[in-house]
């Protein structure tokens, strides 16, 4: 398999974020929460990103942060996927009433912008991570949907889900085994823009004040928490939002890969 | 021939591509070996061939084209003299359009469909400045003329949705000849259009070659359309060479085993099966779209005997396809009854027993689309074993295996993807799915038409040689009469959603003709030099003309 | 009837009727939020008689359904209420607001549009060559960086170490247009930096979708330059993809904007809507979410509308 | 002491101080004669300028606001009020009253009838004289519990007004010495007719007049030419911007689009400080943050617990970490030495892990987690605060304990009724106020359910006191009860960190009564 090299730096960088989030427990030099140092210390052999604004060590909070950030921003693209492609393909595979219903009611949720809706369910809901995950997933779905059920419409009028049919298959093989395998490449480099996208909502969810509580914090949180530095070059601020970048560059690199093999894999001219 | 200069030399042409082959490391692939080709001005080459050959991609060579990612890697291309291969892109673009000008297969896709025809076929002339916007209007309406197209004065002013394929073909070689050019490419311009219009086209296209003085490259797949246009043949395979003769030599006294194979193609014959109680059996059925006011089938009252084959021939847009929807359920009609074995069908598939669904399987024209190219060629062919028969595990890979032997594909397919295999192969795949079911119908839409006419031939053999074996009924949708004469026991001639012409081969194909019936036989190009003019000729004397207003 | 017509009628009844069902969902919706607008109005110094005056005076007790048919009369008749915590008339109160966010939305769309089709004409032209590489690259940066974040970097850049702009963006009624312009120059820039890399990709997307064409193929063999081909040939066959994403961005920049609005102190909508939401002050959330989804469905609908005339074969039917 | 040598400059430069006036109580300051009079040579001679176009960044305005003095709740609507409305009575930085509408006041011996003198001549912006009718409307407006005013639990004290002709007189139920201070609350903005007709009118008696009203956005005012007192309005006009951006805010007074600016983040002050063209000044206030117990109920009803709490704050660390630097440690009690009467001779209390241990064991507690419940919004880092106290109680082996709560519905859904909670106060002008606000076991807002018979006799006993002494005695004693067995920690006092732009803002004085030179900044200071 030919791996372009921006594709391989994506897949570099997105598994290094993966394992740190994964065994962030373990990376932590120091607890995440807890006063080491003094506000703002810069970078130094003790604390190699510095420290934040109460003197908690960067580099600590940044790994739990990643932790969470991913955690929260995948688990809600999880759901969001789940959701948004089980109704997206059913709705192509029924038609009718069904397909007419569930696209209605998409349209209408898309009409209302979703971070105003967030803004009031996680102003009046009880700010957990939970909430965050179901009020961004359901939100996000929406989005998923629309897709599924276009890419699924093309799959499903292809003649090979025409002889299942007539074979007599039962709509969980049709979903599962035909359209499902044909439907993935698209849907995976489209999970991968809606992680970031999810990656930013929470973000600005934090920055709104709406979003991961502390002492945890995301990644836009804690740009949040030392936003004021921002402007005096302290790199407390400077690291989350680099971090942020990174992830989504990274993240993209490796779906504008995978999209662009779904291209090609539907062949170009000639 | 003549000393004079040649308007085009090609010289030891060597073209090369990368393929990305799916789970391996992309390749050089070679599509053409070192081909000469030499063209005078006002002749006309025919370039023959199979897909694969390299006709289309040593035609655009001659405008120093690579079609997607194609390059153009040794030997020389002289047009008018001058080196062209290694030429600037600035430099090509002002012989691309001028000197050399493209007819495509697919006028219909070949004209950008949100700008009017006028503005399209005059384009070239005015980017090189040929001639003032009025001079190329007028000679756009003479080409229009001579090409036969209706109003044409007004029909510039179309959009290419609004004017039907044949018309579209006409259009674009007026675009072609528009900016007078020293060389048109003809690439397969009627391979797409139904047989009754092919002549017509035809017709036009070798009128405004004679005309217009023009050199062309004539490049098809059927040895009988370009014998009727060509000075001269040249026949390719695998990017070789294999003949260059005058159309006369080539047609008549072929060197090669190879032209030989292809001058005698379509020489399965096939006796008809007498008379028999039907198998299949569709009364008075109607039909139509969702949505729509009209019915696309019209009160269609056939039969088919087990064992044989009813061949439904008709033009894009008869309702034959249209009819196997019928029959399979997915289309169900709005009137009549479909009997099977003995017992009414119901309309709608989702109404049907397994039983019946595995009773009747079907065959696509495009066997790329009607397999999931996510599944094993093993996965295909077992799944009907697993979902009809029960069949698990090893059994079922037996079985998978003795259907690949009975379709003539050996060991080590059942692990390979569709993608990996060529299109003859495919459609092998697809009957042997439709066989894995053991029904007793088989539906064939159209499955030889996206074939090469060798492999078609493989496949028909094979479809005789499986009905010999085990008694399977054919319903096979085709356009192609010389596949119908190939395999059928019954005929029905579909025309606007009416069956026009219905029973024994014999008796079908043998006159007094209807209208239609004739006109239809008629058009089937010939594989012998002067029959398009006789044809024309036989026409204009009689006043008739084609079926469809193209 | 001509079918194009029938087509746009269709579609804009089609437009209405989603809206009225929106207008349900929002009234309703924000009508079944949990929690006590009188206490969220007075918050700390709330003595128990303070908020029973205010409950009574809010009048809350009418069932949901009676209120959202008066709301719906007074939506139509252009009255959207009062609001429940400083009684300014909400129509009066969002009319300036929603005329400075289309402002700032209209001075983004006219620098980002015309910019992501050139971009994208130019990365597509030269697809997969190093001018879509660095035009890629830059996109893939701005896109991944959260607004607030961009707004500050800029706010630093420009107010603090280069101080060409200000970086607090109010406009007031009676300042020179030039004045407003340069007010909001840091938001524009904000924005611009966060819808263009979208537009940009999908347009060139869109326009390498057509290259695929075979009339593209047409264009090449007539020997025109690659530029004229992107814009007479492949561009107004991608019109339709592009127009949808251009429409789904302009809602975004009247809709999204409340970060940029928060951070500059832009005064309108979002900014409004924020301070509402944390009040609870639920004529207001409703009238905004109305306004909000207005402007979206409206902007599909002009989308599809475009579209549509876009389209020869609905255009010239045969 | 620097603030009040400052006030007393700002004083003379605006040549309300003779030159021996100026000398003679600076020395008694123990600034040498020399000094002093060197200092008033400077600062009569550091001129006021008049005009330009004063622009004033603040954080604290919502698109809610409206001009109802009574409504007021944010820094944005609080100045903006200061500057077109004027009240009967102000605050000095010196704690002493500054008297405005109000042209003195006199009271019946036990402090139940006090009288006010209205200053004649002073219009209103629509032109209207200022009335003692006017006064006593107002003042009934804000007892009406329909106008939700803020200053209800003030003015509700009063049983009879009286009007007659240039006199108002006030009748209390209860005897009380500090009535001029109690009325300096900034609700009580003198409107015409007391704003009965129309509460949001922005019409006052103020040095400003208002011209636009944009509620979450801007406040412009321009200079009322017939304001009678001239040391105050210097500007021509003023722009009051609501800006709640931090960042925005600060980058917005660095780069001079406004020349003053409030709230800055503890964080920055520092580097701010340094920044060209940036002046910080800090004002020492009476706002406190404090984590507050219900002293009725389990387990804070036992003393010995409240106690051992009080002794595990790192009260420092607090200062330190939470408004960095900027802020003094507290004492347990809701009193610093901003207030009129402090003692400061009461010890502070401080970290001691062994106590604390000493008394949580002596307490009983069964060793089940003890839940204090802190929000963001709570105060400005009360996270971080509650994390530090649970870090240092743990330490001492107290099962400390902290749930996050969100922003919204805090104040009504954990404040007064969670047992242990974080929240803040902004102070109030005297001792007595504070007290009777929050301490009293009668109190509206006795967010402790505080409830000592000999707290409430010392409390009505010294608002009824006219002689200091005693009076401070009283504080002190009362001081030291909540200190020890009220239901209040108090780790820190906040300061009012502010900024503007150096050498083009004159007349700043650093008041520790309220933001902003207690809401006045724009009208009392100049540009240069």
């Amino acid at each position: 398999m030919r791996i372009p090299p921006s594709a391989l730096i994506g897949l570099i960088l997105t598994g290094v974020f993966i394992f740190s989030a994964i065994f962030a427990d373990l990376l932590m030099p120091y607890a995440y929460d807890l006063p080491v140092g003094t506000q703002w210390e810069g970078p130094s052999a003790t604390h190699w990103l510095g420290t934040d604004t109460i003197g908690r060590d960067i580099l600590s909070r940044l790994i739990k942060g990643g932790q969470i950030t991913i955690f929260v921003a995948l688990a809600a693209s999880i759901l969001s996927f789940a959701m948004g492609s089980f109704f997206g393909f059913l709705a192509a595979v029924s038609g009718g009433w069904t397909d007419q219903i569930l696209s209605r009611v998409c349209d209408l949720m898309m009409a209302i912008p979703s971070l105003i809706v967030a803004l009031v369910l996680l102003s009046v809901l009880p700010l957990n991570l939970t909430v965050l995950i179901l009020v961004m997933g359901v939100l996000d779905s929406t989005r998923v949907f629309r897709l599924a059920r276009a890419v699924a419409m093309d799959i499903a009028v292809m003649e090979y889900v025409e002889a299942a049919k007539l074979r007599g298959e039962k709509w969980g093989w049709v979903i599962f085994r035909e359209i499902l395998p044909n439907a993935l490449s698209p849907l995976v480099a489209e999970f991968g823009l809606r992680f970031i996208f999810a990656v930013l909502f929470i973000s600005t969810l934090s920055f709104l004040g709406l979003g991961v509580q502390p002492p945890l914090a995301d990644w836009g949180g804690m740009v949040k928490e030392n936003k004021d530095g921002l402007s005096w070059g302290i790199s407390a601020a400077l690291v989350p939002a680099l971090a942020i970048a990174l992830l989504a560059i990274s993240v993209n690199l490796v779906a504008d890969w995978v999209l662009s093999r779904t291209s090609s894999l539907k062949g170009g001219r000639g | 021939m003549t000393s004079e200069k040649p308007l085009l030399e090609i010289r030891g042409l060597v073209i090369e591509a990368t393929s990305y082959p799916p789970g391996e490391a992309p390749k050089n692939v070679t599509l053409v070996h070192g081909v000469d080709v030499t063209l005078q001005k006002g002749r006309v080459l025919g370039l023959i061939g199979e897909s694969g050959a390299g006709k289309s991609t040593i035609g655009l060579s001659s405008m120093a084209y690579g079609r997607g990612g194609v390059r153009l890697t040794g030997g020389e291309i002289l047009l008018n003299g001058r080196e062209i291969r290694e030429a600037r892109p600035a430099t090509l673009r002002q012989i691309r359009g001028r000197e050399v000008t493209y007819v495509s297969q697919s006028a219909a896709a070949s004209f950008n469909p949100s700008k009017r025809l006028m503005d399209q076929v005059i384009e070239t002339s005015l980017s090189h400045k040929i001639m003032s916007k009025p001079e190329a209007e007028a000679r756009a309406v003479m080409l229009f003329r001579k090409l036969g197209l209706p109003s044409p004065e007004t029909i510039g002013s179309r959009y290419p949705h609004q004017v039907s394929g044949g018309q579209l073909q006409r259009v674009m070689t007026a675009m072609a000849l528009c900016p007078k050019p020293d060389l048109v490419i003809f690439d397969e311009p009627t391979t797409a259009l139904d047989v009754t219009t092919q002549i017509d086209v035809l017709a036009a296209i070798k009128e405004a070659i004679q005309d217009t003085g023009v050199a062309a490259l004539y490049i098809t797949h059927d040895l009988a359309v370009v014998a009727q246009v060509a000075d001269e043949i040249m026949v390719l395979r695998h990017g070789k060479k294999v003949e260059l003769g005058t159309t006369d030599q080539i047609i008549n006294r072929p060197a090669e085993d190879y032209t030989k194979a292809l001058v005698s193609v379509r020489g399965i014959e096939h006796d008809e099966k007498p008379e028999a109680p039907p198998l299949l059996r569709i009364d008075c059925v109607s039909a139509r779209y969702a949505g729509t006011t009209f019915d696309v089938l019209k009160n269609i009252s056939i039969g088919l005997p087990a064992g044989q084959t009813l061949a439904v021939v008709g033009e894009s847009g008869s309702g034959k396809s249209t009819l196997a929807r019928a029959i399979t359920g997915l289309l169900p009609p709005t009137k009549g009854r479909i009997h099977f074995d003995g017992r009414q069908l119901s309309a709608d598939f989702a109404g049907r027993s397994r039983d019946d669904l595995r009773q009747i399987q079907m065959i696509y024209q495009m066997a790329d689309t009607a397999m999931n190219p996510r599944q094993t060629v093993g996965t295909i062919i077992g799944r009907p074993l697993e979902f009809y028969f029960g069949l698990k595990g090893s059994a079922r890979d037996k079985r998978v295996q003795e259907l690949l032997d009975q379709i003539e594909m050996g060991r080590g397919f059942a692990d390979r993807y569709p993608a990996e295999l060529s299109g003859g192969q495919k459609q092998r795949v697809c009957i042997a799915r439709a066989l894995a079911a053991k029904p007793k119908l088989i539906i064939c839409d159209e499955v030889t038409s996206a074939l090469d006419p060798l492999v078609a031939d493989g496949i028909l053999k094979l479809l005789l040689e499986l009905q010999a074996e085990t008694q399977m009924a054919y319903l096979f949708i085709t356009h192609d009469l010389a596949t119908v004469r190939a395999i059928a026991d019954k005929i029905a001639v579909m025309y606007k959603g009416e069956v026009r012409r219905y029973g024994q081969k014999s008796d079908v194909l043998a006159p007094p003709f209807d209208d239609y019936t004739d006109l239809l036989l008629s058009s089937v190009p010939e594989m012998r030099l002067g029959w398009l003019e006789e044809v024309i000729a036989h026409r204009k004397a009689n006043g008739t003309t084609s079926g469809n207003t193209v | 009837m001509h079918p194009i017509v029938k087509l746009l009628v269709q579609r804009i009844a089609l437009g209405l009727v989603l809206l009225l069902a929106v207008s349900a969902v929002i009234f309703l919706g924000v009508e079944a939020l949990p929690g006590d607008t009188a206490q969220a109005i007075l918050g700390q110094s709330a003595t128990p008689q303070a908020l029973e005056n205010l409950r009574a005076q809010m009048g809350l007790d009418q069932p949901a359904l009676t209120r959202y048919f008066n709301w719906l009369g007074g939506v139509m008749t252009g009255d959207l209420g009062k609001a429940l915590t400083n009684g300014v008339d909400i129509s009066q109160a969002i009319g300036q607001r929603l005329g400075n966010t289309l402002f700032l939305a209209g001075c983004a769309a006219v620098i980002a549009v015309p910019l992501a089709l050139i971009l994208g004409a130019v990365a597509a032209r030269y697809a997969g060559r190093w001018p879509d590489k660095v035009i890629s690259a830059v996109t893939l940066t701005t896109i991944s960086l959260p607004e607030f974040v961009a707004a500050y970097f800029v706010i630093y850049l420009l107010t603090i170490l280069f101080p060409v702009f200000q970086p607090v963006a109010m406009v007031f009624p009676g300042m020179s247009f030039w004045a407003k312009l340069q007010a909001v120059a840091l938001p524009v820039i904000v924005l611009v930096m966060v819808v263009l890399a979208h537009m940009m990709r999908m347009t060139r997307a869109a326009i390498l979708n057509v290259m695929q064409s075979a009339y593209i193929e047409t264009a090449e063999l007539k020997g025109l330059s690659p530029m004229t081909i992107i814009w007479k040939h492949a561009f107004p066959n991608a019109i339709a993809p592009v127009i949808s994403v251009v429409a789904i961005n302009l809602a975004y920049l009247v809709v999204g904007v409340v970060v940029v609005e928060v951070v500059f102190s832009y005064n309108a909508l979002g900014q409004y809507l924020v301070d509402h939401v944390t009040k609870r002050d639920l004529p207001v959330v409703q009238a905004v979410g109305l306004i909000f989804a207005a402007v979206y469905i409206g902007l599909n609908i002009i989308a599809d509308v475009t579209a549509i005339i876009a389209n020869p074969r609905l255009r010239h039917p045969k | 002491m620097t603030e009040k040598l400052d006030w007393m400059v700002a004083r003379a430069r605006q040549g309300k101080m003779t030159r021996r006036e100026f000398v003679g109580r600076t020395t008694a300051m123990g600034v040498s004669a020399a000094l002093a009079s060197a200092l008033y040579t400077k600062a009569a001679h550091a001129e006021v300028k008049k005009g330009g176009t004063m622009r004033v960044g603040l954080a604290g305005g919502e698109s809610t606001n409206t001009l109802d003095p009574a409504l007021a709740a944010s820094v944005v609507p609080q100045v903006g009020n200061a500057s077109w409305g004027e009240q009967l009575v102000d605050m000095n930085p010196d704690g002493t009253i500054d008297f405005r509408i109000g042209e003195e006041v006199s009271s019946s011996p036990d402090s139940k009838v006090w009288t006010f003198k209205i200053r004649q001549g002073v219009t209103f912006s629509d032109g209207k004289p200022v009335t003692a009718e006017d006064v006593l409307a107002t003042f009934k407006r804000h007892t009406d519990e329909n106008a939700q005013s803020g200053a209800l639990g003030i003015v509700k004290g009063i049983s009879d007004m009286k009007a007659e002709g240039d006199k108002l007189t006030l009748t209390l139920d209860q005897p009380s010495a500090d009535l001029p201070y109690l009325l300096t609350d900034y609700h009580l903005i003198i409107q015409p007719g007391g704003g009965y007709d129309n509460p949001n009118a922005g019409v006052g008696a103020g040095p400003y007049i208002l011209e636009t009203f944009e509620p979450g956005v801007r406040y412009v005012l321009k200079k009322n030419p017939n304001y009678w007192d001239d040391s105050i309005g210097h500007a021509d006009s003023i722009e009051i911007l609501s800006i709640n951006d931090n960042t925005a805010r600060t980058a917005a007074l660095q780069s001079g689009q406004v020349h003053m600016m409030n709230r800055i983040d503890p964080k920055i002050a520092q580097l701010l400080a340094n920044a060209p063209g940036v002046e910080v000044r800090r004002a020492v206030g009476r706002g406190h943050y404090v984590f507050i117990m219900h002293v009725d109920k389990a387990p804070f009803d036992n003393n010995d617990l409240r106690m051992a709490l009080k002794l595990a704050v790192k009260r420092e660390e607090m200062v330190e970490k939470v408004l960095g630097g900027l802020g003094s440690v507290g004492n347990d009690f809701p009193i610093n030495a901003a207030y009129p009467l402090f003692d400061d001779t009461i010890p502070q209390r401080e970290y001691d892990a062994a106590a604390a241990k000493a008394a949580y064991d002596k307490s009983g507690h069964d060793g089940s987690p003890i839940i204090l419940r802190t929000a963001p919004g709570a105060f400005p880092g009360a996270v971080d605060a509650a994390n530090l106290f649970a870090a240092s109680a743990q330490a001492a082996g107290i099962p400390l304990q902290i749930q996050l709560e969100p922003d919204d519905g805090y104040w009504s859904n954990v404040w007064n009724v969670q047992p242990f909670c974080a929240s803040y106060w902004g102070g109030r002008p005297t001792q007595d106020t504070m007290y009777s606000t929050a301490y009293l076991s009668t109190a509206e807002w006795n967010d402790t359910k505080f409830n000592n018979a000999k707290f409430d006799e010392l409390l009505l006993a010294a608002r009824a006191e006219l002689d200091e002494t005693k009076r401070k005695a009283d504080y002190s004693a009362m001081a030291h009860i909540v200190r020890d067995e009220g239901g209040l920690i108090l780790p820190m006092f906040n300061e009012f960190v502010a900024g503007i732009r150096a050498n083009e803002i004159g007349g700043w004085i650093d008041d520790p009564n309220a933001e902003m030179m207690n809401y006045r900044a724009p009208s009392k200071c100049w540009l240069v």
